[in-house]
């Protein structure tokens, strides 16, 4: 779960990071009425979770109201790399001499977290890390012992963070760490933590991604989740509780276990086709389930034909069959081809079950994925 | 031959009195594993599966001499249920529980490297020795007795992987479902050294997919010290960069590492076959074995 | 610093702990208002520092107002092994089945803490641990990676605690712990944590001591300190910042270096002395601080003689003999004999200033001692 | 030659420029110590006691070749100066920051088990090889080169003592203050094994104190393994139970145990020779010597 730059920026205020006075809003009115509390300079800038929002036009500097409604108007309901804006943060504009990174992930390699700081700031750190990797200092830390202040202090010195901030930021990154470890968070980051005129450093960006696994236990956090949701598909998966991930084509796709599905997703462009989506119902899905998991294929419309591919170990092939056929139940017709492929756990008793007069089946999943393409190209033609 | 269970592995299953974890230690039983006790904190003193429950695997484990353990604790509680089996001195633990913080897991990990337990996990469906003992969720029976050491990261794609081996009469030393999560106990390249130590396995088959750096270490791995030949698939080739797979593990970054291609090529450059289908791979197995 | 059972209690309930109701009350009037509030019957709880209260009559079990009332006399205004009771705990009794120990320690062998448990409550520990050490169920913690619960649950389960509390005196150890961790300190105990014939359990005492070096970061529990402060000489001891101890005997000892002091005491007993207390200056101590240590030794009516003896590293003979005549010049004649032994950095300088027309001097520690104690024995007869 | 500490020690002082750490800084230099750098979070770049002052302990060390550090942090900080001095792959440690709170001390040592640094107090006077090197607070003149080994909990006694043997011209190797906290890094046993290994050491004098099992346990070593002959002090033989006698180690407990007379009995009955005063430890030492 990815927060928002509002949602991160009031974690991290909470958690005494330094952090410009800022308001949302999601009107030109709106905006400059926030504008006119916080004083100008302000920052507008669009809250939609891609990169490069800047470059991409979603962020405006203002001086003053008619500045202020036009930068709004501009960036509200505009498109931001396929995301439509809908909301604006507007942000005490603060004057900076260097832009700094700082941030804490999880090196899996390693199995243990590693705290990052550049100067390098406010360009994407992955350019960075690839063009000059010294330009970042990295230490790792014991995720059982925690990061301890010396820690904090040599990566900053050592990313050759100017002395009269440095111990400032060494503090930012302590905090940040510990917010790593007590939310949750995969990835948390300052990109870029702004040294100002006046010498403080202040967080003018924030990145944080929590544990999908971990929200049981951050109750506030998880409440966020919904507004921070992507599109409707995606939404209804989450609701589910199924792994969903949608794609560009018009093969949709059905199965159990998340190497399974994306190997049979690999199929249908090594024959030719292209994959709408990852769906992966799971182990040991129940018939409702299934009837869900293929209600929301169907409901795509960039699907013409599905795939559903269920190799059982503690799924049932006569639960999938009964899920099927529970889904087709709602229509009067097929509203789009489907080729199933039952193996394993009481496979041959799904086949007996499954309505096979109007879903086809194959034997292999090489099979069922050519046939699939095969009725995707003739849905298309 | 085998690696890491056998027929005279003795196994705790921890979480026991939970509806899975019985229903599994009944399915382990039934294929011949030697279940000799569950651990359930606070229901010691009963008997599930007909095995004596235990409030703590170091007492089930003194008790009936075990080696092994399984778990089957929700996720919630699950890492401190690693620990304490890490702390009981078992030879093998395996966990299948899905979705544990990893926060929770980078602790267990730090554990894992203090003491002399081998960890499976989390995340896995398991390991199993066809006709001795399965310790997981592994259906048996598409598993056969043979000469193929198998690891994959995920489980249903080792039953369809399994299964075409079978199907052709190729049976496994073991299969071992190392997991899809980020951070596992026993990686890639811990499974091929145990198949490359074990004189019964003539091939074996790794399954990797998108995500991380296990199969590019593990390429490097079977490049310098292998042997045995090696057979790979890597799944998530079309997968997007920045999408999570599934897998919590399963994804490619923005800054494109991680990819299928990038495994494929490092397997191929250290001399593994690698197949663009599943089919593929069994040919691939059969030419060698 | 040990807090007083009221104080301990007070962090155990905020921390989550079960803990019996009670009030703290400085009459009788007031201790059977608090028992009306709370409910019959109740214990009333002599607040003194002290080990075997009970045995010693400083606890009593009251039924009704005038049991109450009675017990509350009883005890306010007693002498409990040589401490004055001014103030009892009126709590809230409840019926139990039996009687648990659980605590945390510093192991200072291991160099880690130790949480132990035991099935043998509402004894001294220490005796437990004396005739029956198995009693005892032991478990060491990574200070580092704190107790995880599986630890307290084994502790728990290897102590032999019933099944059907297992669970609750489990969670009460980890808390005692995290308390233990959190609050810095030194050891904490329930004894006897009571299970009730309910199936609860419940801290009926708490012991809590906090590491004088941590006090800095426990704010609330160092302005509890003075509450729970000693008799008027260690107090001042402590408002001078001395590491100081009172002993029984007559002759006053002042040095620099808890080794030596104890080694001075040693020394006066050989020479057939007695030690009226420990007070070490501490290193580098100027002539203010000086002054002050022998105007505590005098003000303490059992010295009859004074052994002042500074083996200089960081501390300076210079000052120290300052310090000396400083203290001297507030009387018109000697109070008490003082026999000063001044060695290493700039002892010299110290003996030529050092007014030795009232003091006495010793070239060596064993020489001073000697004289100190037969002066205290001139003045004793 | 000495043990610890000699004329080729490179050593940087941690908190050189606090009032305490330029004072012992310049002292140490005076006494002939090569101190190579300072070491304080925010100074790097200034020049402290003509050294050149660093960030960070590891830019000292590897910029300076330094091998040793002395400590004079206080005590809210001194913990995270450790663990930092720690992971510098330093030789030595020496403590002298006095009030480092417990637990702070715990983690610390626990971290010390997982490194190859060897760590002396906190709460110590330091180490002392005379004519060569002094690494703390001791004040150089009462020391004189020879050939008795020091080890001692309490700083002040140390002088005590040392004055004694110097003054009948018994000269040091080296001089050990471990200090008198219950958590310290290099106890008696540490300190008597690099004696026992140092062939210019002829005797060794040990100084104890009440609290703790620290010195029952050199008495098990001694017995055990050493050659060299010991002399021993045990001071607090008066000290009432559960009164903590200055250090926060120097507490004999509620039930008995940390008594003079157990530490005295122990070490005589490992044909140590214990002084009843300090004068009577320099003439055993004369004796042997």
């Amino acid at each position: 779960m990815k927060l928002h730059e509002y949602q991160a920026k009031g974690v991290f205020a909470e958690a005494g990071l330094p952090t410009p006075e800022s308001e949302l809003a999601d009107s030109a009115d709106a905006a400059v009425e926030a504008a006119e509390r916080i004083g100008y300079p302000v920052a507008i800038k669009a809250q939609v979770q891609v990169g490069g929002r800047g470059k991409a036009g979603g962020i405006e500097l203002a001086d003053d109201e008619s500045e202020a409604r036009s930068a709004a108007e501009d960036i509200l309901g505009m498109d931001l790399k396929g995301l439509h804006v809908d909301r604006v943060l507007v942000e005490e504009a603060v004057d900076f001499t260097d832009e700094l990174y700082v941030g804490v992930t999880m090196d899996r390699g390693e199995g243990r977290p590693v705290a990052m700081v550049s100067t390098r700031g406010g360009v994407d750190i992955e350019e960075v890390a690839a063009e000059d990797p010294d330009a970042i200092a990295r230490g790792h830390v014991d995720p059982s012992f925690g990061m301890h202040p010396y820690q904090a202090r040599e990566a900053v010195f050592e990313a050759g963070v100017d002395r009269e901030v440095a111990m400032d930021v060494a503090s930012v990154l302590t905090t940040l760490y510990r917010l790593w470890d007590d939310r949750d968070a995969t990835e948390i980051e300052v990109n870029p933590l702004m040294v100002t005129t006046d010498g403080e450093v202040v967080a003018a960006d924030a990145v944080m991604n929590i544990d999908d696994d971990a929200l049981f236990r951050q109750e506030d956090l998880a409440e966020m989740e919904e507004e921070a949701a992507g599109d409707d598909l995606e939404a209804k998966a989450n609701e589910y509780g199924f792994d969903y991930v949608r794609l560009s084509g018009n093969v949709g796709i059905i199965g159990n276990g998340a190497g399974l599905v994306m190997t049979t997703l690999d199929l249908v462009d090594y024959y030719g086709g292209e994959p709408a989506n990852f769906l992966d119902i799971g182990g040991g899905a129940k018939a409702e389930r299934v009837s869900n998991a293929l209600d929301m294929v169907f409901s795509d419309e960039n699907v013409d034909s599905v795939v559903f591919n269920i190799f059982g170990g503690i799924t049932r092939g006569d639960e999938v069959a009964r899920g099927i056929n529970g889904a087709l139940e709602g229509f009067d017709e097929l509203p789009k081809p489907v080729v199933v492929r039952l193996a394993g756990t009481n496979a041959e008793e799904g086949m007996e079950i499954l309505n096979t007069e109007v879903v086809e089946v194959e034997e292999t999943l090489e099979a069922a994925v050519q046939r699939a393409v095969e009725r995707a190209e003739e849905v298309d033609q | 031959m085998s690696v890491l269970v056998g027929d005279d592995t003795r196994v705790v299953v921890q979480g026991i009195t939970g509806g899975e974890g019985k229903f599994h230690a009944e399915q382990m039983m039934d294929y011949g594993t030697n279940i000799v006790a569950g651990a359930v904190p606070g229901r010691g003193g009963q008997e599930v599966a007909g095995v004596p429950v235990y409030d703590t695997v170091s007492g089930a484990a003194r008790e009936e001499d075990a080696d092994a353990s399984v778990v089957f604790v929700p996720p919630a509680f699950a890492a401190d249920a690693l620990l304490e089996a890490l702390d009981a001195d078992l030879d093998l633990v395996v966990a299948i529980t899905e979705g544990i913080p990893q926060q929770d897991m980078a602790k267990v990990y730090k554990r894992l490297s203090e003491v002399d337990t081998r960890l499976v996990g989390p995340n896995c469906p398991g390991v199993i020795t066809p006709g001795e003992a399965k310790l997981g969720i592994l259906p048996g029976n598409i598993f056969s007795d043979g000469n193929v050491g198998f690891v994959s990261r995920s489980g249903t794609l080792t039953y369809q992987v399994v299964d075409n081996l079978t199907q052709r009469g190729v049976g496994q030393t073991t299969a071992i479902g190392i997991g899809g999560d980020p951070i596992i106990g026993t990686d890639f390249v811990d499974a091929l050294e145990l198949f490359e130590g074990d004189t019964d396995t003539d091939a074996v088959v790794m399954c990797g997919e998108i995500g991380g750096e296990d199969e590019e270490e593990a390429a490097r791995y079977i490049g310098e010290y292998m042997d045995t030949p090696v057979v790979g698939f890597i799944a998530g080739r079309t997968a997007p960069p920045g999408k999570r797979m599934g897998h919590a593990g399963a994804i490619v970054s923005g800054s494109g590492t991680g990819t299928a291609e990038s495994k494929i090529q490092a397997l191929e450059n250290a001399g593994v076959q690698v197949g663009d289908t599943p089919e593929e791979v069994a040919d691939h197995v059969e030419d060698i074995v």
